[in-house]
């Protein structure tokens, strides 16, 4: 797991890199510090369950089914050079760079593939797990989502309708304080998330976001209640966005959120409270807990050596494979409207 | 070049196993919805009230009791979700059809038709296909004012993804139901509710295989000489009485039913404007981007040497449908706006 | 309030008596056995206080501020005259019978008017008492919604949004076990409605909708919930579905649910149990209280006699204006589309 | 018939009363925004980010510390609610300037929008309207992908109760905007967001009412004799290449920027035609059923005598709009498609 955050992390650190060196475009909407929400909640599932991550989970691509190995060939999930290659909008990407960023899936890969529009995905989600059953399987599907993207309707339609036919449906609400721009207290009226479960008769738990065992946690109670045919589920997991929305948005986050608040958000840094877990269980040696220091650090102020080398290796390969990639020819603008 | 296309149940059509009698238009979507269902094991259908009840109007009227509700869904109120959940069983591997209570409320589910489903294939460079239709009864004339009385096909054409069909006859709602069935594409499928049970409709319908009508191909309602009418849905007819006006004044109207929007028969169309040389095209939405324009600017570019006099349309006045009977009629293209139409285009 | 049931009941009675004669066309949803939800709620309002009706409901475009007298000029809310001129598409109707049924309503009555769009009207009504409160008012507005419409996205969306800024807006769920051929198990997974106002950190009362003091007192603890600033809330009453969706469905709506789940929905009359209540209270002579028997009879038995013969002169008044209205002119079609 | 259109800042427009430098379309709409705030206390301003933030691109900057937060509306994620709580406080006396973050989103909120709001003055008899603006970043050529570039202006444009605007330049972003937000109508208010900060473009730009636009009114960007090319927003930049493209082979196009598309100036094209007898028409959004499409219809039916070529149009192709540039380049009008029909046209 720790491993998986530092891979996390790192992948945003080093997008932003290739971006000052120039050779990457496009705006990017960082997970840092929200990295042990997706680390938790994927670490669990089977290589056959579905996921549907949105804007601020591009590593979930290629964290999903990361436990067997980020190499292995048998694993679920797509490879650090797909990823890659559609970060870059080339043609090694799984939708041949058609639409940008965080909007591809894998019917393969059983990540399903997302529109800008928010909560869009809900829906699909208990249609994926619906299919899955009809054909006796037992896969569920975990959604991604940001706390203001549950004032979508569709949100509410969608979650409704998994309540009634119990479907394996896990929401996961990536309660980050901050909508863009706009601070939760517009967005809602609630304490805690979680509580909106109630309304459909279903459960409805709140993690620490910052901590991976608490989120792993709480989400394999959701797998479980899911398994036994129970149905849908919400988790609420509380964190706090550490950057500007995307990182067009740096600096004007840095002037429409306090400082203080900032600063409180971030530190409580994912991969730190793994690692003191992980020393006070003995789990990992102090000596070997001060080896890689990207934690608490501003992404900018990190560098290579804050990452375990398997961790750089690997995204370097992808970011390699990407630079090297074609950028798809211009005729494939008009292909694939219609299926024949 | 497509020639004329041979209706079904035309004489010259292989005839159908069972000695049987005709049917009306809600039977063959009945029927279609029946032997595809039996067909295909992969084929599921959602809607509200379409179980237990058996749909509003009786079109899945059985269907639950026989396939069973693990596939025939009763959904709550929720149409981005009925949609949305049926994009997501498509994309794991079943076919969906949707019924929209009325067409109306399609609006409700637009995003999750227009974002998520059209662009699935496209988005995925083909990796996905939603094999989805979206049915449901549309169009006016029967008093069922603003929210019962829509044809807004034209916002679906102009949504790049989606096929769009529209039968006039049970003929045509059967073979055309089964082939969008089977289509892998999202298909919008809009059905005439004031068609649903008019008798002077009726005919002989094949069964299975027999009955397929393929997507993309027009039907010629009527064959003429003079005039060329472009229409679908339930403008057939009234576009058929106006010829019928056109005929006692001494000219001869070719009738064109497209019964598919997206995609276009144009080669029908424009093997007939060759003929005639004079263009009018008739639908029942707003008239400002509706399909009737669509066509008008088609045969503008590309048949423009054909014609002899300005191409006209009728449309729904860009308001409304109202509900009460003058004002509905007052809006809505009549027998006797399209017959003056065709005259004066006639006599250009 | 007993007035005021009767007043409703036998403005269903009418109609469907109407239609028999032949006098009268089109669907009619019916609100038999549902006139305690809209006379309960409805009493206790201001005259300025706005109210947003939907289909089953229309007894409320005349039963609003009607503790006034119905008759009352100064009256701040439709005349049966207007109602029954919609009813009957003539151009008394306040919107000239461009569209029909319940779609109606009045600025000047403080009536939204409803699209055939379940739930649409609810972002309305939020919008409404927002602008009142700019401009220093203190009117609610009482939305009115089958418990089958909550599934809509944009209930969720106006509910969420009324919380952020403690509109007040009361939300009535009348829940009447069915929506259309559809029963709650497959609408939604919750027993209680009221339990989804948790979602939204809002009060969620349960009324017996069968009983008009119940409603009242629910929905004027909620007035006084939004009158101190505290924004909106829910008001469940449950009810049940005495006859079709529409008149249209009588026939299928007896075979699609089992008889005796009918006729136990049907045996709590509002009537008969508002009578007995005023005659355990004192209010009503049990000679009295036998003398008007629309309660617990079918729509189809109940003739004039079952009712007080001022509800039966107000309602003809209606239908005489209505019958004698003209048809707007056909070149109304045209007009109105833009605003000049 | 109307005659050219003077833009408000050409030599003959009263100049503006403070000496000031030329300013971009962005700063062009904020100006309409914060002047349209100053005049109407009953104006309020609701979308997503708005506030704090200033919008995602900054049009509502300031304005929610200068006119306080209970004018200027943080809205949650919620497209629907924001239209539909927006057309309930137009019910009950107030407007509103709705911002949707990406004209995209729009279809979130298209239930609220074609049914609740564009209908509620014809349903009610005039009782009751609607001043509503629904504005936003539009289109392409920017690199937005799917969800970031649509122009889906023809969607409101077909349906009824709506007016549609789209300004290219700075001075028509300010006077068309404020005349939106002073209109009694609900107006769909498409911005270019690649014109937004694009220095070229840049211009003076008066002041208070001096700046006013009417809606309704095309604008003739460029003369000329030989082809009229209607278009509007991005387009129009394109169609002013082709034009020198044009030139350069001895032919003198006229550009029309329609501006307003509902209600459309048929007037001044039809002006033109008779000049130049030659049309083509130009958007971004997808082909079938589109307002070039409109257009071009138009003025087949109305001005056919005056034709001396087959009308054209160039569109976007009928797909989404891809992400990565050559393939967005393939699907979109180009100068150099543009130019290639003109010449077509011209020389037919
Ligand atoms: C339907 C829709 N409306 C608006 C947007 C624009 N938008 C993109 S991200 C975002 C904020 C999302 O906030 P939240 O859900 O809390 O996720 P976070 O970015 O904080 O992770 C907005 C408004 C969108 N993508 N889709
Ligand atoms: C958005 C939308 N979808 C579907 C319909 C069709 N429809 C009209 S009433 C109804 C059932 C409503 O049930 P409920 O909300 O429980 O109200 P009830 O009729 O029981 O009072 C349906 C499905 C509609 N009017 N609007
Ligand atoms: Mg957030
Ligand atoms: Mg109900």
């Amino acid at each position: 797991m720790l491993l998986q955050l530092y891979l996390a992390r790192y992948f945003d650190v080093r997008l932003i890199k290739e971006k000052k060196r120039g050779r990457l475009k496009g705006t990017l909407y960082s997970s840092h510090n929200q990295e042990a929400i997706l680390v938790g909640s994927l670490f669990g599932l089977k290589s056959t369950d579905w996921i549907s991550p949105i804007h601020r989970d591009m590593p979930a691509f290629f964290l999903k089914d990361a436990r067997k190995g980020w190499r292995n060939p048998d694993r679920i999930g797509m490879t650090i050079q797909e990823v890659c290659a559609q970060v870059w909008g080339k043609a090694g990407s799984p939708g041949r760079a058609r639409d940008n960023w965080s909007h591809i899936g894998s019917k393969k890969n059983r990540i399903i593939h997302s529109t800008s529009m928010l909560a869009g995905t809900i829906p699909a989600a208990a249609g994926v797990v619906l299919a899955d059953r009809l054909n006796g399987g037992d896969a569920l599907c975990v959604t991604y989502n940001g706390e203001g993207s549950t004032a979508q309707g569709v949100f509410h339609e969608a979650i409704n309708f998994a309540s009634v036919h119990k479907l394996p449906v896990i929401t996961i609400i990536e309660n980050n304080e901050w909508a863009y721009g706009t601070p939760n207290e517009l967005g809602y009226s609630l304490d805690d998330f979680a509580r909106r479960a109630d309304g459909y008769g279903i459960p409805g738990l709140i993690a620490d976001g910052q901590n991976v065992l608490d989120v792993y946690d709480k989400v394999m109670q959701c797998v479980e209640h899911a398994r036994a045919g129970n149905g849908p589920s919400i988790v609420e997991c509380k964190s706090f966005r550490a950057y500007g929305h995307g990182d067009h948005d740096d600096d004007r986050a840095a002037k429409y959120r306090p400082t203080e608040e900032v600063e409180a958000g971030r530190s409580r840094d994912p991969i730190a409270i793994m690692k003191r877990i992980m020393v006070e269980r003995g789990a990992l040696s102090p000596e070997d807990a001060t080896k890689f220091m990207a934690e608490n650090k501003g992404a900018a102020e990190t560098d290579n050596s804050d990452f375990p080398p398997e961790v750089v290796a690997y995204l370097t390969e992808g970011v390699e494979f990407a630079v090297a990639s074609p950028v798809p020819p211009a005729e494939e603008g008009g292909m694939w409207v219609f299926a024949e | 070049m497509a020639t004329i296309q041979e209706s079904p149940n035309s004489a010259s059509a292989p005839s159908p196993a069972p000695v049987r009698g005709k049917i009306n238009y809600l039977t063959a979507l009945k029927e279609a919805i029946d032997e595809e269902m039996g067909l295909n094991p992969d084929l599921l259908c959602m809607g509200e009230d379409i179980g237990l009840l058996g749909g509003a109007f009786g079109v899945t009227d059985g269907m639950a009791a026989k396939y069973g509700t693990h596939r025939v869904y009763d959904m709550p109120i929720s149409e981005a979700a009925i949609v949305g959940v049926a994009c997501g069983a498509c994309l794991n591997g079943k076919s969906v059809m949707v019924e929209m209570q009325f067409i109306d409320f399609i609006s409700c589910g637009f995003d999750q038709i227009v974002n998520m489903t059209a662009t699935y294939h496209y988005r995925t460079a083909g990796e996905v296909s939603i094999p989805m239709v979206i049915r449901g009864p549309a169009g006016g004339y029967g008093g069922g004012a603003l929210y019962h009385s829509q044809m807004n096909e034209a916002w679906f054409a102009h949504s790049p993804g989606l096929k769009v069909v529209c039968p006039s006859t049970p003929s045509d709602a059967k073979g055309l139901l089964k082939s969008a069935l089977r289509d892998k594409n999202p298909v919008l499928f809009y059905e005439i509710k004031e068609l649903y049970r008019r008798k002077d409709i009726e005919e002989f319908v094949p069964v299975g295989e027999n009955s397929l009508v393929p997507l993309g191909k027009a039907r010629i309602a009527q064959e003429g000489t003079d005039l060329t009418i472009v229409t679908y849905g339930q403008n057939v007819y009234h576009c058929l009485e106006a010829a019928k006006i056109l005929q006692n004044e001494g000219f001869s109207a070719e009738v064109i039913d497209i019964r598919s929007l997206v995609p276009l028969d144009e080669e029908t169309i424009l093997t007939s404007l060759a003929k005639t040389n004079r263009l009018l095209c008739v639908n029942e939405a707003p008239m400002t981007c509706g399909f009737a324009g669509e066509i008008l600017a088609r045969m503008a570019e590309k048949a423009f040497h054909l014609l002899d006099a300005p191409p006209g349309r009728i449309t729904r006045l860009d308001t409304p449908v109202p509900w009460v009977k003058p004002l509905e009629l007052f809006v809505l293209p009549s027998v006797a706006k399209i017959a003056e139409a065709a005259l004066r285009t006639v006599r250009f």
